[in-house]
């Protein structure tokens, strides 16, 4: 076993890190955010022209063919300074199901994905339920003629739905609502008629949609995978959008963490740095601690992911259960130490918390994803 | 021991109902369903303090005389219940709260003749100058300097957290008045008219983007010696006395009760898989039941301190306790709703949660105010003596150690 | 409200404080415990004089009439000294039930029970069961001329089994396991053939015994309350003996918290007394809230009871968890901050750890009754 | 990054296999179930150890010149994972585990020579003499003093916590040869020889009732210069770098795992409501997975320090780490055993557990264990250096405050 990276692993790292610092800095990330609607076209561009947009892409389709743990790699680094840009929404998640489409499909999507000029999403979750395929309630029914699917339903909370150009959607072809059989998923053009999105913010900065599905026509050759077998290719691209949310969260643990930890040596009260309290310095510990636990579990589950064993699953389970609890422990405990200071928004520190807590809710928190990995 | 509840306090239950029944508008009840930290939107919190001061009842707490309700422990916890029930919007603390039981207690005849009256009908919004930028929870060390000059005080210096002084005309402050001597023992508690030339007021914008604390920047601010409450450097034994007198009347029980029951309510909306709701997962509800029973020990203990007080006697760092469960509570509480809601508590929409703004918001109308709530929340084990500050009180003051 | 003791209750409480202290210490404890098989004849007559064991009973039984009150105030004080003789088993779970059975019932046993020459027991608990009444396995049929039950089954636990004079009994007489209707309480005398105890140990040093009942025939009459309606005066008849435990738990808690931090006041390391440590000192501060909130919880539970209140049982249920979650939590910080020293036999400490500890898995531990709570 | 298993350590795994079904007696499978804390009945331990010195593997973690195994941090990790599942009695660790690599790191090559083969074929017992009744967490304030008199040093004081020193005859100490420098400078390492007139021996009886623990007396004890280890004053050098080899080597996950593994069988058999058994409980197996997840996380932490160490590089304060997560795991699955029990773990039968005594246990045979487990593993975050000791190094060394 050697969990170190290789050389090439740790030029991209450098190479994300080096960018982050440079380019993205706190500033910067403020007037993107109230500019430019939480994605900055020039930084796109930049991420399209240093290769990361293409990163999981296989060669033959005009990708880098990187592993998972390349995107490891790079999303740790983009936690790292809060890049609230749609990577996972388009390349995780957008990406991870079209390279698994048809030629035509691929053909038809990724160059531009690659390029930075198409925007993608995944439209699953439905309002008022806890994350879950199976409670999927929108569907699909083919027409008398068989030409097409008429798709109606609603979805809350797209990440990156309201500027995507296309969209992955979960739907019902068969069965009832509480089964994973019947499932299917379809690429929607979001300029087809019938599709109604409302853009809106998110906690952490990032953009949703809530979309509504009216009655949209969706030709044959845009099913995704295969009819009525759709839970089991979704899954698939969640566990990877987790593995890539559980990279990021893991960059952003580490900068709640030490920013608490530089914090407190200089910010003084009683006439010493606070950090000298040792309950406090208890309180670290114990944020260090939880850090490089979810750092382990992000290698088993990367790894295990990475060389597909059968355990892969259940250990992307432990990942983001552990994740939650490590996530609430850092971000509540990083601003309590912080003070005041804490609960301003002029400090990154607050970003920060925002952005772990909405991680959390993302396809399952910690108790769904503990009951998952004990079943 | 006695558990009795007297039947007279049915009626006076009542009679609350009636009247808040008869007299909320639908705009505050908004204001209050709204409201997402300790503080509703002001104009419609002020405008139902003038309903109540109708009523005689702004202040049921404060000594008859002064305009107090004359109320028994109970009547007063009572009434507290209704008005959560009832979702009014709760009221600016800084005045019937804060610097009116401190006028009570420390204040000189004319003081209280000017001021007290003004605080019922709302005539004055007052705001605290306590924390400043390197004293928050070593308050001892603020360093806002009030210089003798004749019958006045000049002041120079700034204090920080101060919630609403936007709006506020007037400033109960703690200055430094000798720094040569202990720091508790050369601090005096002024009144600073807002309006004196010298004060700037820099909005703080919080973790849910509203400004709802601000700085304030002395400069050369002159401020009259008779507004002096006590003696010079004296002033640490008033704030003494209004944190007693704070901690004493604070209760958290109740309506940590009634927000607890919201979340049941909204946890039962969300379905987990076609069939159940999240209200019926064993896993969830056994995290509600744990709050829910840390919620009832913490109403007796509640119950025991007011028993004491009603009894004569000093229920000592018993309120330290009060708050640090009271906060942790209430920061569990809003953390159960947003596991609750799942992503739909990402949804960020302020603007559609200012009162009377009309914007329909994405997603549930229920959803929209949990996660400002459980952003504001995490202020509240910082503020008013960290939970760090008052477990060292504790393990002081009951523990000797 | 009023939460404070009256004259009468102030009095017990100071009288049997000042038993504990005269004529209890650790180290005549200690004795009772190698010597006198946990139950020392002379003490347990003195309970008897001093009125102690007629406190629950009605004046018409020759009782004192005393209220749950008085019984939480005595076991506080008991806890204190961490009594070991076996006042919950023979007077509030025995003699609740007893002095709810018949005329002819109470006048057999009540008499000797109050002068201290019966003890009895609770049989209820069986063996791989987690507790509930509705598993019950043990059965009794009615033999075919009707003229007495025959009783079949083996209990576990029983507390202080192996020196009961009478055993309540509880065994199906309908219905099948994971039913609580069909259930019957029966007065068994433990002389009564077929009756096979193996008394042992508990680890807070009480006694109890497993028992064996082997075509044990019961008459008629000594049913106790209805026939196949046990469950409902069990639960009743528990829910005392959970409130008792509570109190003398609430004891146990305070001195595992006052003794802890007495301890840290005198024990040295690193030149200071361990105390002046702010983590131990916020750690200790955690223990008194516990502790306090417990004692809130049995103030709120003992007043509803004692008032047939209609949340009564809730109030138990709230009471018995936050008692298992505080006793954890105490009990093992207090063994944490004694240090090697609260891992001896020596201390006292380790034995009201382990007392707490027992008390938590009796009749339902924190988890169960946070779900019945919830209920 | 690789996380690939060799094929070959497969092959070794079934070998390890095969050895432990040939050569585990019935009795020493006893003695390893039974044991209720790190140590297992000192007979048979002992007995199990000269079995494993015939094959060559009673320290497989030695250099293999002093008799270890030359296998990788693989292969020694499956053979610890292996002995666990085997239930093989744990080989008592003070020889082999603390006092040989202490020798082969700091002995001179005579006492190497005459201490190790004694280590590995049993023929001497060692306890470890670091604790004194006034020195615990803060181990420099030691005060047991050794005079110099001519070749020899004159040791009078008191050691305290010294496990099995009725059965050792030999200790491995630190003592104090200066009392005017800094409490870490004055301190030497000696080895004494237990029949040594002048030293007495009081067990002290634990909280499972077992006297595993002693205090030892020292009246006058005369230790040759020759049984120093390293230079005089510098014990506490010798002292850390036993630490450090300790540390790196502990591994806790896969006993856990296994541990954890046997509180789910027997929460397997413990009914709820006559249909379903405990791990059928949504709340039992939801504490259960936690603890499951924390004990993966673990093992790939102590996977990521051996692949530190693999390369050479030092794994800090990692170790403090696994100290803490390992002993507090530890303690959580003997509660979760524990509470899987209920009543039963209650019964109090130290007699029953003891290896070979046949006698028949009241209730399951393996709830016989349990308690005595979740009593004796408090002391696990006591011992070894405090977990309040190891969370101060970390905020030191680590995080640097």
């Amino acid at each position: 076993m050697d969990f170190s990276l290789n050389d090439e692993q740790k030029q991209l790292s450098d190479s994300v890190g080096k960018f982050v610092k440079g380019s993205y800095d706190f500033e910067k990330r403020r007037q993107i955010i109230k500019k430019h609607d939480s994605l900055d076209p020039a930084i796109w561009q930049q991420f399209a022209e240093l290769g990361w947009l293409s990163l999981p892409f296989a060669e033959d389709d005009g990708g880098i063919g990187g592993t998972l743990i390349d995107t490891m790699v790079l999303l740790e680094e983009c936690g790292k300074g809060l890049v609230v840009e749609p990577f996972i929404p388009t390349v995780v998640l957008g990406g991870g199901f079209i390279r698994r489409g048809t030629p035509a499909q691929k053909s038809r999507y990724l160059p531009a994905l690659m390029a930075g000029t198409l925007q993608a999403a995944f439209a699953v979750q439905e309002y008022e339920q806890t994350f879950s395929l199976a409670t999927t309630a929108a569907t699909a029914t083919a027409t008398a003629d068989g030409d097409c699917y008429v798709l109606n339903g609603h979805k809350s909370v797209v990440l990156n739905g309201d500027r995507a150009d296309v969209c992955v959607v979960l739907a019902r072809t068969a069965g009832n609502p509480g089964q994973e059989d019947g499932l299917t998923l379809f690429l929607v053009d979001t300029d087809t008629p019938g599709v109604q999105r409302t853009g809106h913010r998110l906690v952490d900065n990032t953009r949703a949609a809530d979309i509504r599905f009216d009655n949209v026509r969706i030709a044959h050759e845009n099913i995704l995978g295969e009819l009525h077998q759709g839970a089991a290719l979704a899954r698939t691209v969640i566990n990877e959008a987790i593995l890539a949310l559980a990279a990021e969260a893991t960059g952003i643990l580490s900068v709640l963490l030490y920013s608490t930890v530089e914090y407190t040596k200089t910010r003084k009260q009683f006439g010493v740095a606070i950090g000298s309290f040792q309950v406090l310095q208890h309180r670290m510990t114990n944020m260090f601690i939880a850090h490089e636990q979810t750092r382990s579990l992000l290698l088993c589950a990367t790894l295990k992911m990475h060389e597909g064993h059968s355990d892969a699953g259940k250990a992307v389970h432990a990942l983001k259960a552990q994740l939650g609890r490590a996530g609430r422990l850092l971000g509540q405990e990083a601003i309590q130490l912080h003070g005041g200071m804490g609960m301003t928004d002029e400090m990154p520190i607050g970003h920060y918390f925002k952005r772990i807590t909405a991680i959390d809710a993302l396809f399952g928190n910690a108790d769904q994803h503990t009951r998952a990995f004990a079943a | 021991m006695d558990l009795h509840v007297p039947a007279e306090e049915g009626t006076f239950r009542e009679e609350v109902r009636a009247f808040l029944a008869a007299s909320l508008t639908p705009e505050m009840r908004e204001a209050g369903r709204l409201a997402t930290s300790v503080f509703a939107e002001p104009a419609l919190a002020m405008a139902w303090q003038k309903i109540l001061h109708q009523r005689g009842w702004a202040a049921p707490h404060w000594p008859k005389e002064y305009g107090g309700a004359g109320w028994s422990v109970s009547q007063r916890a009572i009434f507290a219940e209704e008005l959560i029930r009832a979702e009014a919007p709760p009221l600016i603390p800084m005045g019937l709260l804060m610097c009116g039981p401190m006028l009570i207690g420390c204040g000189t005849p004319e003081q209280k003749a000017h001021y007290l009256p003004r605080i019922l009908n709302g005539e004055d919004f007052w705001c605290q100058g306590y924390s400043e930028p390197g004293a928050g929870s070593d308050l001892a060390s603020l360093q806002t300097f009030a210089a003798s000059d004749g019958d006045d005080y000049v002041i120079n210096g700034t204090k920080i957290w101060t919630t609403y002084a936007m709006h506020a005309n007037m400033m109960f402050a703690l200055v430094r008045t000798n720094r040569e001597v202990k720091p508790q023992a050369g601090i005096t508690f002024l009144l600073i008219d807002m309006n004196t030339p010298g004060i700037r007021i820099d909005p703080i914008v919080g973790l849910d983007e509203i400004p709802e604390q601000c700085q304030v920047f002395f400069d050369n601010v002159r401020v009259p010696k008779a507004n002096r409450i006590g003696a010079e450097n004296q002033g640490w034994t008033v704030a003494k006395y209004l944190l007693m007198f704070e901690r004493g009347g604070n209760e958290y029980a109740p309506a940590l009760g009634i927000q607890l029951e919201k979340v049941k309510q909204l946890a039962a909306r969300q379905s987990i898989d076609g069939t159940h709701n999240l209200m019926q997962d064993e896993i969830f509800r056994h995290k509600v039941a744990q709050t829910e029973i840390d919620v009832l020990a913490l109403k007796f203990t509640e119950n025991r301190i007011k028993s004491a007080l009603g009894a004569g006697k000093d229920p000592g760092a018993l309120s330290s306790m009060t708050k640090i469960l009271g906060t942790e509570l209430w920061q569990k509480i809003t953390e159960l709703a947003i596991e609750a809601l799942g992503t739909q508590a990402l949804i960020w929409q302020p603007e559609a949660i200012v009162p009377g703004a009309g914007i329909e918001p994405v997603g549930p109308e229920y959803a929209t105010t949990a996660m400002a709530r459980y952003l504001n929340t995490r202020a509240t084990s910082i503020y008013g003596g960290s939970n760090e500050v008052q477990r060292g009180i504790i393990a002081k003051l009951v523990l000797g150690l």
